[in-house]
Order: structure tokens, then sequence, then C-alpha cells
């Protein structure tokens, strides 16, 4: 029988999923994705966890969750916009002005 | 047999307060050459030195008869203030005066005083003329706060005091670098010897205090000294020692005396002949009660006094310089002296102390006086028939010369005598050996110095034969009077056998202890027939040799073979002791700071430092500027932080 | 003057402050007042002194005003016998270094007037501080006016010297802060209210180990600033650098802070301890000094020569302290005031030629006695202080230190007597080598005597050093009680000490006349019990020698 | 109903005056937007008044938000370090060549931000007030559209950002299965109540692991810590300066809350982890910054150093450290101000004043500003009797009375480090030579803000008594409340 462990199992892997993504991939906008995949990983634990508590405080902690997301996303994406247009480039590691 | 116990008289001190300006009355001269000396030219300042002087003088005579007419065993003293206290330990600025101290300070100012009025003729040319006064006035004051004091810090006052004023007047002519180095020397081996002078001090002064009376008097040390354990008697006896050869040239601590001769002449007598060096003879003879505490303490005195009496007087026979003959001299008279004392006669030791002041500073100035005469020609190969020329000086250097020498009917004689024979009554007949044959060889260099400068021709260059003349009478008249001081000085202690009274014994017993002889008529004449015999011979001997002029030496070179050319450079101890002391001591300094200093510590503390800005280099390069390396650290650091709670919890579970 | 200890502190900065007003042109004028401003600490000095109760040997004119309630910490200030005549020190140098400072430093004078008045501040109120908190506080405040004036008008390797200083005393002070807090905590458990004042945290029960460390971060603290052999390094580059006027007031004040915080802090908060540690900490003052004469002795420069020389006089300073006798203790006091006036002076003096030739090297000079007479007999008096000839003041301290010490341990005794010979040496070499000979070099030809301002500077040290040689009672008539008071502390643990040394326990501290009474005729017993009360000391001690 | 309004008065007005700022900087015709810059500083000025007048019952919105002690005094102090940044601001977007309006809203929504974060007692609102602050300051560190430093910094900044809140969240919804609720004090009963078998407790351990990792990134801790100095280096001055203080204050606010609130029970466990964390964190910001030739560079270097004090003072987790890191914080904050202040006030357009080369002879060119910057560097090394001083021995003292011997011993050491670098730009001011070229005249509003700053690091330090007092008291509200 599938049980709240077994989903936490699965969110445990898509959040590495998104972790190894992140870290990965070059292209900025897919690390961007990859963190938002990681974050839908937490999603899915709050809503194991609410199953397995049989509160609905779990579930509605989502929306928030989902509200912020989609805020971040659109800040997020602004600023990569900004950046493209000042460097023609999404590459992160080409992205390397401020170190040391 | 041994001296008696000193019977514990009844001091009755007698408290006065004209003491404080006998060493005070110097003191005042000092500061009046120093602010106005410059001004007011040479009389001006010659006066003052002299009369400062004067007044104390006069000051010590009224002292010194007060305790000779008073009862034996009077004390007079002068308590001026508390100086320090710190806890169990304290000290009064008190002077006192008793026989010992009376004779000394009448020495002190009386040959002191002579010397000043020498000095206004002999320093005449000289500009410094202020200075020289104003060092010499103050050594002066020096030298009476430390005949004078009552305890042994003021003395220390005094003795670190003499020192500084040797220092200051040897090196007077301060542009010749040789003559600043031989003062800083005088200085540093002086130190030496105080550094044990202290140490002794502190010696006594512990153990006392654990006798429950810390105090470091004269009169505490004499009393408790039978009482102290006898390691510290013995130890404070011998540091004391120590600070006593340092100051009156003894064994090992002698080499810078005849360095000293480079100052002036008239110093060379006050201070290298009549008064400084015989601080250490003063110092063993106040603090008798120590050392015979500590009898062991007494035969190494006494064996270092006829060690240092030979080795000087075989390196005198070679010299040439006519200072550094007299200096020699003098170092082995101080060897008599500590010899007299070793043997438990601090009575004769004090006796030879005073004749020996009169005859030495008799020479001194008449050798002064010969090289103001032949304009600074010191070497006595190249003098000779001095006496056409100078007869006074010629006159009373012969005297001085007979009384070194030991000459029946003159000072030297008696007081010489008194040691040999109290050398041969204690008992340590090797040590009156050496004695009486460093009677005959004293005699046998003062005729050599005697003859080779007063007798036959001259062998300077012609120049200074025609120039050369008698000294002015300021000059003259203190030779005069030491003359006869020197002639006259010895009837004070004629021994019983010669139907004297010896006075001068009986004198100093309530300050030192009266060392019964306690030999029989008989022996006693012996032994004075075995050391004029000694001297008679010496005389004859040099007489013979060195009429025919300086060639003598090269006969007595040839005798001696590869000795002489040794004595002549003084068994160059002076290289033995830089290459061990100090050579190894500046490049022991020089290895410490580059070493210590520079690499180890500096380079720990730079190391550190040098350390830290590498672990932040290091750091630093980790910001790399990629975002996803930063990530890659978030990450590490999550399995880092997960792994640590992990393990925690599991050891935690286990433990 | 109901608060006399607060004003003798901050008139000094109130002045600084009034001088930042002046526009930088005036220079004569701003002189003058911080001349004044300088002198105003003096005369309270002089009026504290005046009314100071010589018996008591615990704080007097104590001031107490609350500044950080919470944790106990007050603005607490109070004098005794030790702290007062270090600040008879200070309030002496200040002016003096104010008056050199017109020929030593010619560029940004005013901001070295305000640093120098600053400093003032600063380590007087390290003196009076009470409260080890406010002590801390104007310990480290210490650091900064120092820092500027070494940074800012020193020699070439400025930068170098003045960070080093900085770094060498801050790792030395922030351990001790982390035992300051931790001494308060376990006072306030057992006490039950947190508190800072030093009356409070006297007696602090702490567990050996704990006692050990804390007072192994306090050592480390003061050991740096005294300083002690093995952290000494920063002392020849700061004084080096620094101009004269940093040089002297490092040398004359800064350094006694470390010896001053062993006696007030150091001992009697930690006793067993630092009793404990009295023979390690003595071989290390032994060996400071002689290695600090030993490297002395060949040191090209002449300020670095000094520097040395302090290394090694404070090493004696040091000896007299871990003593632990009321004479070693007594001798250390009266040494840091010397040592304050001589080689203070001695700096002047380096500094009165480093004006003429700029230049500090040895070589260049030579035959200066004939050129600058006046120069050079100043120089032969304060060198004869400093190595301690006996009539001047160096004698009197260096003498009690070495019987004290002999006291504690002979062998240590000995060879700092032997340090004092080493003393003489470099300094009659140095002496040897500028003042006599012929003159060198062609630039000495033209060297002029010692100004009116250079005199004025000088004759009150010269005037100083004789008056403290021939007649030091004052001095010590006011640190008796205060010095009892201190040892009192320590006096269970010395006898015990002194006990296993083999010497005979003689009632080291005599704190209470009582246990003086009772000493048998012959062998003296150990105090009996040994617990002398900590803080009432009775008698005077001054054990007036040969009552008997 | 009227109860739970005006306990939530100050976050209402506060919202509304930002929404307001918008519509005001919409209408504002002057290009530089002075105006708005002062309603906002009046907007702060409200909050922070109606904030501190409120009394009564503090619990809010059911128990989300609690207007106790702890949070009043957050916000007063990002109120006023909100105010302080904003006047920095008025001149600063001129010279940094910003001409948008809406930086003073975005600074007010930050504020905002971070008082839920200070106020909340749900994680989930935390959450909330944390992503809240964090984009308005990721639009604020890329303000500055055409520089690419800026935009560089603010994709850093986002992309890690977005990363610890992924993080923070998975652990709140583990804790959130575990305990069942994500409220703290109901967080905190589950934890101490419940006996938990040997794998839920290593869950536990993950959740609050990750948890205090999301707090450690907002701080920047050590090994969190590597996007802090990019984005200060890379974000507009005044903006630095508002991130390094009040942002990081808002972060120590919610991680203080939770730790001594939520997981007090695990603190034993929890304890190694910080104390690790707390003596790496010092050290790396200490030694990278002795380093450092951008001034900017440094201070972000120096501000992670000083959050590892402030992590000495939560890893001792008392109630007297609690209170110690919130006084710590305020000290902090006025010495970072000021220290951003004077480069502020020396910044213009052309040039710069970021490299501590820039300030190599400012005490002859500028004497009062030198000596405000030196004070400063003296306060934030620790030197008595300056705030800073006042801020570590407080923190020194709670640490050493719950026993943190060694961790206080090596926060003194690294203090000595500290003082390697600080007063090596005090050397640069005071003992080279200025450059001919000599920097302007300092900017008017600029000067006022680092005035205030100064006396402000004085008075905390030579009588800190009332801001000690409302942190001390703060603290009792909280854990009784």
């Amino acid at each position: 029988m599938i049980g709240t462990a077994h989903f936490l199992a699965l969110s445990a892997v898509l959040f590495s999923i998104g972790a190894v993504g992140a870290v990965v991939r070059r292209n900025v906008i897919i690390i961007f994705m990859s963190i938002e995949l990681m974050l839908n990983a937490a999603n899915l634990a709050f809503v194991a966890g609410s199953n397995s508590l049989g509160s609905m405080n779990g579930q509605s902690i989502v929306f928030f969750v989902m509200t912020v997301a989609a805020a971040e996303a659109a800040v997020g994406l602004a600023v990569i916009l900004a950046l493209f247009r000042n460097r023609q480039t999404v590459a992160a590691d080409e992205i390397a002005l401020l170190k040391w | 047999m041994h001296a008696a116990a000193t019977e514990a008289t009844a001091s009755l001190p007698i408290a006065v307060t004209y003491l404080r300006y006998i060493p005070l009355a110097p003191l005042v001269g000092v500061l009046f050459h120093i602010a106005l000396g410059y001004r007011l030219g040479r009389r001006a300042v010659g006066l003052v030195g002299c009369a400062a002087v004067a007044v104390s003088f006069a000051l010590a005579t009224k002292a010194f008869l007060t305790v000779a007419g008073s009862p034996a065993g009077t004390v007079v003293t002068d308590n001026v203030y508390q100086w320090l206290s710190s806890g169990e330990f304290s000290a009064n600025v008190a002077f006192t005066v008793d026989a010992l101290s009376s004779v000394m300070i009448m020495v002190v100012t009386g040959v002191g005083f002579l010397i000043h009025l020498y000095s206004v003729g002999y320093m005449a040319h000289d500009e410094d003329y202020a200075r020289f006064f104003a060092y010499l006035n103050l050594f002066t004051a020096a030298m009476l706060v430390l005949v004078l004091g009552d305890n042994l810090p003021l003395m220390f006052v005094g003795w670190e005091g003499v020192g500084l004023c040797s220092y200051l007047l040897i090196g007077f002519w301060y542009t010749d670098p040789e003559k600043a180095s031989a003062g800083k020397k005088a200085f540093l081996v002086n130190r030496i010897g105080d550094a044990g002078f202290v140490l002794g001090a502190f010696t006594i002064f512990w153990a006392l205090v654990d006798l429950g009376q810390g105090s470091l008097t004269f009169a505490t040390i004499n009393a408790r000294a039978a009482e102290l354990p006898a390691w510290a008697s013995l130890a404070g006896a011998l540091l004391l020692f120590v600070g006593a050869t340092g100051k009156s040239a003894q064994i090992p601590l002698y080499v810078w005396l005849p360095d000293a001769m480079a100052g002036p002449t008239p110093v060379s007598a006050l201070i290298h002949a009549a008064t400084m060096v015989t601080a250490g003879i003063y110092m063993v003879a106040r603090l008798h009660g120590l050392f015979e505490a500590a009898p062991f303490s007494l035969q190494v005195v006494g064996t270092v006094g006829a060690a240092t009496a030979l080795l000087a007087a075989t390196i005198g026979i070679a010299q040439t310089d006519i200072k550094k003959v007299l200096a020699y001299s003098t170092v082995s008279q101080l060897g008599y002296m500590f010899l007299a004392l070793g043997v438990g006669a601090f009575g004769a030791g004090i006796f030879h102390l005073m004749t020996h002041a009169f005859f030495k500073a008799l020479l001194f100035l008449g050798a002064g006086s010969v090289i103001h005469g032949l304009h600074e020609e010191q070497d006595i190969r190249r003098m000779g028939g001095v006496s056409q020329k100078m007869p006074i000086t010629h006159a009373t250097f012969a005297l001085g010369v007979l009384a070194i020498a030991g000459v029946p009917g003159l000072s030297g004689f008696f007081s010489k005598d008194e040691i040999l024979a109290s050398a041969y009554a204690s008992g340590h007949t090797w040590l009156w050996g050496c004695g009486v044959f460093g009677a005959s060889i004293t005699a046998f260099y003062m005729t050599r110095l005697y003859v080779l400068t007063f007798r036959g021709e001259f062998r300077g260059d012609h120049h200074e034969w025609e120039h050369a003349h008698e000294s002015p009478a300021t000059m003259t008249l203190p030779l005069i009077v030491l003359a006869a001081l020197a002639v006259v000085g010895g009837y004070v202690g004629v021994p019983a056998v010669l139907g004297g009274g010896n006075h001068f014994a009986e004198y100093l017993a309530p300050s030192v202890g009266h060392h019964q002889l306690g030999l029989d008529a008989g022996t006693e004449l012996m032994l004075m027939g075995i050391s004029v015999g000694a001297a008679l011979a010496g005389i004859g001997l040099a007489w013979t040799m060195y009429s025919r002029g300086p060639k003598a030496d090269r006969t007595l070179a040839n005798a001696l073979r590869g000795l002489y050319w040794q004595m002549r450079a003084a068994y160059n101890i002076d290289a033995v002791y830089d290459a061990l002391v100090v050579q190894p001591l500046m490049r022991a300094s020089y290895a410490l700071w580059r070493s210590v200093d520079m690499q180890f510590i500096d380079g720990v503390a730079n190391g550190t430092a040098t350390a830290i800005n590498s672990i932040g280099e290091g750091s630093r390069r980790w910001a790399t500027g990629n975002v996803q390396h930063y990530m890659l650290t978030v990450l590490a650091g999550v399995a880092a932080l997960v792994l640590a709670l992990t393990l925690g919890a599991l050891i935690g579970v286990a433990g | 003057m109901r608060n006399a200890l607060s004003l003798l502190v901050f008139t000094p900065a109130l002045g600084a402050m009034l001088i930042a007003a002046i526009p930088t042109g005036a220079e004569v004028l701003m002189r003058r007042l911080a001349l004044a401003v300088s002198l105003v600490p003096l005369a309270i000095c002089v009026w504290i002194w005046s009314v100071f109760d010589v018996s008591r040997g615990d704080f007097q004119l104590v001031e107490r005003m609350g500044w950080l309630p919470q944790f106990g910490a007050s603005y607490m200030v109070g004098i005794d016998g030790i702290s007062l005549l270090l600040i008879a020190l200070t309030v002496v140098l200040t002016p003096i270094v104010l008056i050199a400072a017109a020929d030593s430093v010619h560029q940004r004078f005013k901001g070295y007037l305000l640093a120098m008045l600053m400093l003032e501040t600063t380590m007087l109120g390290t003196l009076v501080a009470i409260d080890l908190l406010l002590f801390y506080v104007f310990w480290e405040l210490m650091l900064v006016p120092m820092f500027l004036i070494i940074g800012v008008w020193g020699g070439e390797r400025r930068v170098y010297a003045s960070i080093k200083f900085l770094l060498f005393t801050m790792v030395g002070s922030l351990p001790m802060l982390a035992a300051i807090i931790y001494l308060a905590l376990q006072h306030a458990g057992a006490a039950g209210h947190l508190s800072f004042a030093l009356e409070d945290l006297y007696g602090t029960h702490l567990s050996p180990m704990a006692a050990q460390a804390c007072f192994l971060a306090f050592f480390l603290a003061f050991a740096v600033k005294v300083p002690m052999f093995p952290l000494h390094t920063w002392l020849p580059d700061a004084h080096v650098e620094a101009p004269t006027g940093g040089s002297v007031i490092l040398a004359g004040v800064l350094l006694k802070m470390g010896t001053y915080g062993f006696l007030r802090f150091a001992l009697p908060l930690f006793p067993d301890a630092m009793v404990a540690a009295s023979y390690w900490i003595g071989t290390l003052a032994v060996i400071g000094i002689v290695y600090g004469a030993l490297v002395a002795m060949v040191q090209p420069d002449m300020k670095k020569l000094v520097a040395y020389s302090s290394v090694s006089h404070l090493g004696f300073v040091m000896l007299g302290i871990v003593a632990l006798n009321t004479t070693g203790v007594e001798g250390a006091i009266y040494q840091m005031l010397n040592h304050g006036v001589s080689t203070g002076a001695l700096f002047l003096l380096v500094g009165v030629v480093y004006e003429r030739r700029h230049t500090r090297l040895i070589a260049e000079y030579g035959g200066l006695w004939k050129q600058m007479p006046i120069y050079a007999v100043c120089f032969l008096v304060i060198m004869l202080s400093s190595i301690g000839l006996p009539g001047l003041n160096g004698f009197v301290g260096e003498f009690l230190i070495l019987l004290g010490g002999f006291r504690f341990d002979r062998v240590l005794g000995a060879v700092a007597a032997s340090g004092v010979v080493l003393g003489a040496a470099y300094m009659l070499w140095m002496y040897q080598r500028v003042m006599f000979g012929p003159v060198t070099h062609e630039k000495n030809l033209t060297l002029t005597d010692m100004t009116r301002r250079e005199l004025a500077t000088m004759l009150p040290l010269i005037v100083l050093a004789l008056v403290m040689g021939v007649y030091p009672r004052p001095f010590f008539e006011v640190m008796h009680a205060s010095v009892a008071t201190t040892l009192a502390y320590a006096s269970k643990a010395t006898a015990a000490r002194d006990q296993a040394a083999g010497n005979p326990a003689v009632a080291h501290a005599p704190a209470a006349a009582s246990i003086r009474m009772r000493e048998a005729r012959g062998h003296a017993q150990p105090p009996v019990g040994g617990h002398a009360p900590a803080g009432a000391v009775a008698a005077p001690a001054a054990g007036h020698g040969e009552a008997h | 109903m009227t109860q739970a309004i005006n306990s939530g008065l100050p976050l209402i007005v506060a919202c509304s005056w930002a929404l307001l700022l918008i519509v005001v900087e919409m209408f504002s015709r002057d290009r530089r937007f002075v105006g708005v810059a002062w309603t906002t500083v009046l907007g702060f000025a409200a909050t922070a008044a109606i904030s501190l007048h409120y009394s009564g019952d503090p619990a809010v919105y059911g128990n989300a938000l609690a207007l106790d002690g702890y949070a009043v005094y957050f916000n007063l102090l990002v109120c006023a370090l909100g105010a302080a940044a904003v006047l920095l601001s008025v001149e600063h977007l001129g010279d940094a060549g910003i001409v948008r309006g809406e930086y003073y809203s975005l600074m007010f929504f930050a504020v905002i931000g971070v008082v839920i974060m200070a106020a909340a007692t749900d994680l989930i609102v935390m959450f909330i007030g944390l992503e809240t602050m964090s984009m308005a300051v990721y639009v604020l560190a890329g303000i500055r559209k055409s520089d690419l430093r800026s935009n560089e910094a603010a994709l850093k900044y986002f992309l890690l950002g977005a990363l610890a809140s992924a993080l923070l969240l998975y652990g709140v919804a583990l804790l959130y299965t575990m305990t069942g609720s994500t409220v703290l004090a109901d967080v905190a009963k589950a934890l101490s109540s419940t006996n938990y078998a040997a794998s839920d407790h290593l869950v536990l351990l993950l959740a609050t692991g990750l948890i205090l990792i999301g707090f450690g990134f907002k701080i920047a801790a050590v090994p969190f810590h590597l996007w802090a100095p990019d984005v200060y280096e890379g974000a507009p001055t005044s903006v630095t300066a508002f991130m390094a203080t009040a942002v990081k204050a808002g972060g120590f606010a919610a991680l203080l809350r939770t730790m001594l609130e939520a997981l007090a029970p695990m603190r034993a466990e929890l304890a190694p982890v910080l104390w690790g964390a707390a003596a790496v964190t010092m050290t790396i910001g200490n030694v990278v910054a002795l380093r450092q030739t951008s001034l900017k560079r440094m201070l972000a270097y120096s501000s992670i150093a000083h959050t590892g004090y402030l992590l000495v003072g939560v890893t001792a987790g008392t109630a007297e450290a609690g209170s110690s890191v919130m006084f710590y914080l305020a000290a902090y904050g006025a010495m970072n101000i000021g220290a951003f202040g004077v480069m502020v006030a020396l910044a213009r357009r052309g040039r710069g004043c970021e490299n501590i080369s820039d300030f190599s002879g400012l005490a002859q060119t500028h004497p009062a500003l030198a000596s405000a910057m030196a004070l400063f560097l003296l306060s934030l090394t620790g030197i008595p009797p300056l705030g800073g001083f006042v801020g570590k021995f407080y923190v020194f003292t709670a640490a050493l009375h719950a026993g943190l011997v060694w961790l206080v011993v090596i926060a003194a050491l690294n203090s000595v480090i500290s003082a390697a670098y600080y007063l090596g730009v005090v050397r640069t001011m005071y003992f080279d030579k200025a450059p001919d070229d000599v920097l302007p005249s300092a900017r008017p509003y600029a000067a006022v803000v680092v005035a205030v700053a100064a006396v402000a690091t004085v008075l905390l330090g030579v009588a800190p008594s009332p801001v000690l007092g409302t942190a001390a008291r703060a603290f009792r509200l909280v854990l009784l409340g």
C-alpha cells in the first residue's frame, strides 16, 4: 500500500533531481527551472504530510508556496532578461565579473 | 696564636653634627667649579679646590683629635637622615669616626690636599682646568663618604663614586681614544668587583635577618658575625673580597691599574696610589669580625695578597715607562697589605697603608715632576742624569726609593717589617718567604728606576735636555712635605723590640683588634736582619748593574731568558682576558641578536602573519564568481551538515 | 575637590577638544594651550599627593558612577600608593614631551598635540580604574593614540612598526577580556550578582586549573606590555620609528602599565597561580635582563640600544615583583619611576642630536664633548642614573630589587647582578663612541649645543634623578601601606613557597602588626595561619631595621 | 475582531503606505524623487511609532504573527536602518545613475518583509516574510539595469536565494510531517513530548538542518556565504548598506525565534554544528577580509565575520544570549550604516569610492569624515568604549555563561585578525599621502546620516542601557508569551 513514506521518498528524489539540474546545466533559465522543481518537491512533501496527518493545513500551505513561486518566477525572469539584454548570454559560467 | 677576640668595649658614641661637612666641603667645591669655574679663571679654581680639601682636613683633624684624646673605643657619630627603608631593610646616611677611620680620613684629606696643591702647578697650562678640579674634589668627597660611612650601602655609594671619578679622571684627556677606553676599562673591571661586593652584602643581610636583626651597619655585622651560619659568613666574606680585589687591583681584577696611568700624574698619585686603591684594604679591616668568623677567607686573602705582590713585583722589573713601574709597584705593595690582613695583623696592614700612601704619593709626584720637566718624556731608557737639573725632585725621590725599599730608619722599613714578622708569627712561613723575596725584588726595581732616571748621562734628545728645569714651588713643596712624612711616618709604630711602644697598633686596637706577635726578641731581631739584608742586596745588585745604563736590561734578559720578555709584556694577561671574556661576549651578543631576535621571535611573529594571509588568499580564491560553484558549495554544506547531525545522533544513540 | 580623579583623567581630553577648534595655522597658540592643559593634571596630582593618607593601604578618593548596570560594571576610580606614583610620573613626563614637541614634530602639529593629550587621558584612566571592565576599556584605548603617533609621525618603517606594536598588544589583551568575563561570572555564581568592581573580585574562588588559565591570559597581556623576554621584539621597532615624544611616553609610562597590571590585577586576583608561576616568570625576567643587555651591546642605532636597555631594566622590575617580598616589590615600583625618568631623558637626548643630524647611528657621531659640553654633561648624568650609579635614582631601585630577588632565589639574584655589569658596559661603550675621541665627521663640527627649550625639558629630569637618588623617603612612604596590602593577598602562598624553597619563613609581608609581635627571638616561626586579613592592613609595614 | 485588527495595525499601515508610495512616485515630477524619499522615511516613522505604542494582547491572526517585545524591537531597528538607507539613497541614486522611482517602495516592501519575519510565530508566515523581503532586494540589487555588475549581483542573489528558499521549505515540510504543525509553539510541544523512533529522529534532524541552512544563507554564514561578497560589491552602495544591516537583522530575527522557540528541545544536538559554523564563519570572514583591496568587498567579508560573532550568541541559546544578539545587531547596524554612509558621501557618477586606496590621505582632505570612518572601524574591531565593544562583550559574557569558553577565545583571537584589516584602512587614511586629484566634498544627506550613525555608535558604547533594557525585556516576552 502506498504510504506517506513513499510520497516522501518521491519528493526526496524530485528534490535531488532539481538540485543536480541546478548545478549541472549551463543555461540560467534551466537552473531556475530546476530550483522550481525543488520547490514543487517540497509541495509534494507538504501534501503527503497533510494526508498522513489528516489535517488540511498542509494542502493550504501548498497554495501559499505556489503563489510565492510564481512571484519569484516573475522577478527572476525579469532579472535574467535584463542580464541577457546587456550580455547576450545566459550561460552561467560566463557571468563571472564579480569574483575573489 | 690567634688575635684575641675584640673585647666588646662599650663604645661610647659622641654624637656630633660637623662630620657631614667633611664630605660636603669638596662637594660644594664641585658645584662651584661647574657653575663658575670657567668664568672665574685658574687662580680662583685652584684656590677653591685646595680650600675645600683644606676645610675637610681641618674637620678631620678635629675628629681625629677627639677620638685620640678620649678613652679607647670611643666613636664620633653623625646620623644625618634615614636614606632607605623598605621591608626589613633600612639604611641611614650616618658617618662614624673611630680609630680606623680617623687614620683613613687624615691620610685621604692630608695627602689629598698636598696633591691638590701639586695639581695647581702641574695642570697650569691645561685649558680644562676647572673640569679637572671638579673631578678631583668629587673624588675626595666620594672617598670621604666611603671611609666615613657607617653601613655597607653608604660605603657602596662612596665605593662606586670613586670608581666613577677614576673613570672620569683616567679619561680626562678624552680626545685620545686610548685614554678614554682605559677609563672605561677601569670602570667596568671595578663594576665586576662591585657586583661581588653587592652580592656579599645581600648574603650577610639576609643571614642577619634570619637571626632576627636585619641590618648592614658595620657594628651589627662585626658583633653578630660569629653567630652567622658558616656558609653565610664564608660566602659573604669571599664575595666582599671579590669587590676588594676589583677596587684594590689584586689578582684577578688588577688589569685596570697599569692602564689607569693614562690619566694625569696627580690623578695616579691621589687615586691609584694613596686613596682609592686602599679602599679594599679598609673594607676588609673594617669588617675584620666577619673575616675572622670565616678563617678560610683570611687564608684566601693572604694567599691572593702574596701572589699579587710577587707577580706585580716581577712585572715591575721589566717595565720601561716610569709610571708603569710605579703602578706595578703599587699593586705589589697592596698585595703586602692584603698579606698582613690575611694573617690577622689588621693593624700592620693599615700601618703599611698609611706609610705607603706617603712614599708612593711622593714617588708618583716626583715622577710627575720629572715628566713635567722633560716635557712629557716617560720612557726611563731615554732619561738619565736628571739629578743635575732637578735637585729637589731628585732628593725627595731618593728618600721615597729608600723608604719603599725598606731601608731601616724610614717608614717603609717599620711597616713592611711588621707585616713580615706577623706573617712569620702566624705560622705561614711560605707567605713570609714570598714577602721577603718580594721585598728584595721591590728594592731591586726601585733602585733600577732611580739609577736609570737620575744617575748617569741623559740619553734623551738634546732639545729636551736644554729645556729641562726644576718644577715650580707649588710642585716641589708637596714633594718636600711628603718626603718628610715618608721618613718620619714610620716612627709612630716602632716595634717594642726596638724600644718603641708601637702606639699605632694600640691606637687601632679598639677598631681592628690588637694582634700580639708572640715572638721572643731574638727571632724578631733575626727576622728584621733577614728583611734588611734582602733589601740591601736588592739595592746593591741593581746599583751595580744599572750604573752602566739601560744595557743592563739585556743582561737581565739573558739571565732570565724568555721569562724577561713575558714580564715586559705583563704576561699579556690583557690579551688573555680579551680572548676569554670580551670577544666571546661580543660574538655571543651579535649571534643572539641575529638569531634569537631577528630570525626566531620575529620569524614566528611574521610567520604567523604570512600564514594567516596565505589561508586568507586560499579561501579568497574559493569565490570563483561562477554561480554554480556557489550552489555546489551550498549543497556540499548541506551534505556536511546532515552528515554531522546524523553522526552526532548515532553516537548519541549508541553512547 | 570632590571628584578629583575624574577631573585629573579627563582634563587632557577636554583640552584636546579645545585645541581641535583652533585653526591649524596658529601653532604657537596651540602649543602653549596644550602645555597649559597638561599642567592642570600636574597641579591636581600635587593636590592629591598632599591629601593622600599614607597609612591607608586600600583605595582612596574613590568615585563610583553607574555605566553598565546590567553587567554590574561601573565607572569606579580610585588610587593607592602604587598608582599615585605612576600618575605622578605620567603628569610630569607629558608636559615635558609637549615642550619638546616644538622641535621634534614638523608636520601636522595639531594632530600630534591632540594624540598626545588623548594618550595622557587614556593612560591616567588606566591607572585610576578600579573596575576591571573600566580598566580594560582604558587599556585598549591607550593603543589607538600610540598607534597613530608611531604611524603618522614616525620614521621610515613606521607603518610596520605601528601595526606590529598594535597586533602584539592586542594578541595579549583580548584573551584577557575573556578571562575578565570568566572571573566576573565565577564571582556572580558565588555572590549572586554580576560585578566587575575590583574589591568584589578579589578573593573570588577559582578551581586551580581555571585560576592558572585566567592567570596565563592576564600574564600574556601584561608580559607583552612589559615587555618580557620572548614577547619584546615589538619594542625596538616601535621605539626606533616613533617620534621623540612618542618614544619618551612609550618608554616612560606605557611599559609600566604591564608591571602595574601584575601588581594591581594579576597578583591579588590569582595569588596562588602567581606564586606558583613566580619561578619561571623570574627566570624569564632574568633572561630578559642578560639578553637585553647583551643585544644592546651590539646595536648600531642609539634608539635601539636604549630600547633593549629598557627590556633589561624592566626585567629587573619583573624580578622585583616576582620576588613577592616587600623589599623586592617596593624596589620594583621605585625602579618603574626611575626607568621612566632616566629612559625618558635618554630618548629626549637622542632626539636632540637626531633633530640636528637626522641620524641615530652611533658611528655617525664622535667627539661631541668638545662641540656640545652641556649636552655631554646632561647625557653623562642620565647615563649614570640609567646604569644605577649609587647616589642617583637608578641605584636605589636596582639595589632593592637585587636584595629582594636574592632572597627569592640566590641563583637568579646572582645572574641579575651580572646584568648590572653588562648594563654599564654597553652604556659606557656607547657614551665613549659618541662623546669621546676626536671629531670624526665634519658635520659634527657645526653642531650647536642644547637650546634653552631642550634644557627646559632636560633639567627637571636631571633634578628628579638626583633628588630621587639622595632622598627617596617621600616616595617610599607613599607606597609602604599599598605594597603591604597587595602582598597580604599573596602572603599565604608566598609563605608556603618559601617554606618549600628552604628559606626559613620570616613574616614576609608583615601585614598585620600582630604577626610581627609574636615573632620569637632567634628563629622566626612561620606566620600562624598565614591568612593576613585581606584588605584591612593595620600597622605601617616599614620594618625599621635595627630597632633591636 | 477589532482586537485582532489593532495588534496587526503596524503591518497594515506599512503595507498601505507602500502602495501609497507607488502612487506618489507615479505623480512626482521631480526626477530625483526627494519627495518620495521623505514619504518613505515618514512611513517608517509611522510604522515604528505604532508598533512602539501598541500594547495589549500580542497574538494576532490566530497564532501566525505576534507583535511582542521581540517583534517591536526588530521593527524599530529595521525602520531606523531603512530610514538611514533611504536618506543615503537620496543623492546616491543620482550619483549611481539610477532614475527609478520604485526604488523607495521596494525598500519599503523589503522592510515589510522583515517586519513579518520578526513577528511571525508560524514557519510558513516566516517563509512568506522572507520571500517578500528577498524579492524586493533581488530587484534592488539589480536596480542599475545598465551596469553589468548590478545585473550579475541580482542574478546571483536570486538564484542562490531561490535555492536556499527551496531548502528551507523542504525542511519545513519535513518538520510539518513529523510534528503535525508549523506553528513554532506547537512544534516545540510536539518535539519535547513525543519520543521519536530512530528513523523518524534522523528525518527530524534532516528537517531542522535544512531549516538552519535556509536561515544560514540569509545571514551569510559559511559555507553559504559566497553570494554575499559578490552581491554586496555589485549592488549600489546604498542598497548594500541596507542589505548588510536590515536584511541581516531580519535573517537573525527569524533564526533566533525559530532556534529559541521551536527547536529549543533539539538544542543539544544542534549545538556542535552551530559551534562549528560560528567558528568557521568568523575565521573565514576575517581571514579573507585581510586580502581584500576593495573596501565594499572587505566590508562584505567583515559582515560575514560579524555573523560568526552573532552565531556565538545563537549557539549559546540562552535568553541572555538572545538579547545579546539583538543588541549586537543594533550596534553592528549603526557601525555599518556609518561605514557605507562614508562611501556613499564620497561616491560620484564618474568616480566611485570603493577601493581602500581611494581613501589614502583622507585624514588631510576630509578630517571630519575620516575621523567618523576611523570611529566606525574602531568600533567594528571592538575597541572600547564604542558600541562594537559592548556588543561583543555582551555576546562573550552570554556565551561564557553558557560555558562556550573555547569559542569565546577563538572569537577574541579573531578580533585581533580583524584589527589588522580594519586598522589597515585607518592607516591608509591617516598615514599615507592624499592623491593630487582630491576626492569631492561629502554629500550633505549622507554626511548627516554618517553623523547620526557616529553618535549612535558612541552612545551604544558609553550609555547602552536603554537599548540593552529593551533587548532584555523583549526577550522575556517572547519566552513567557
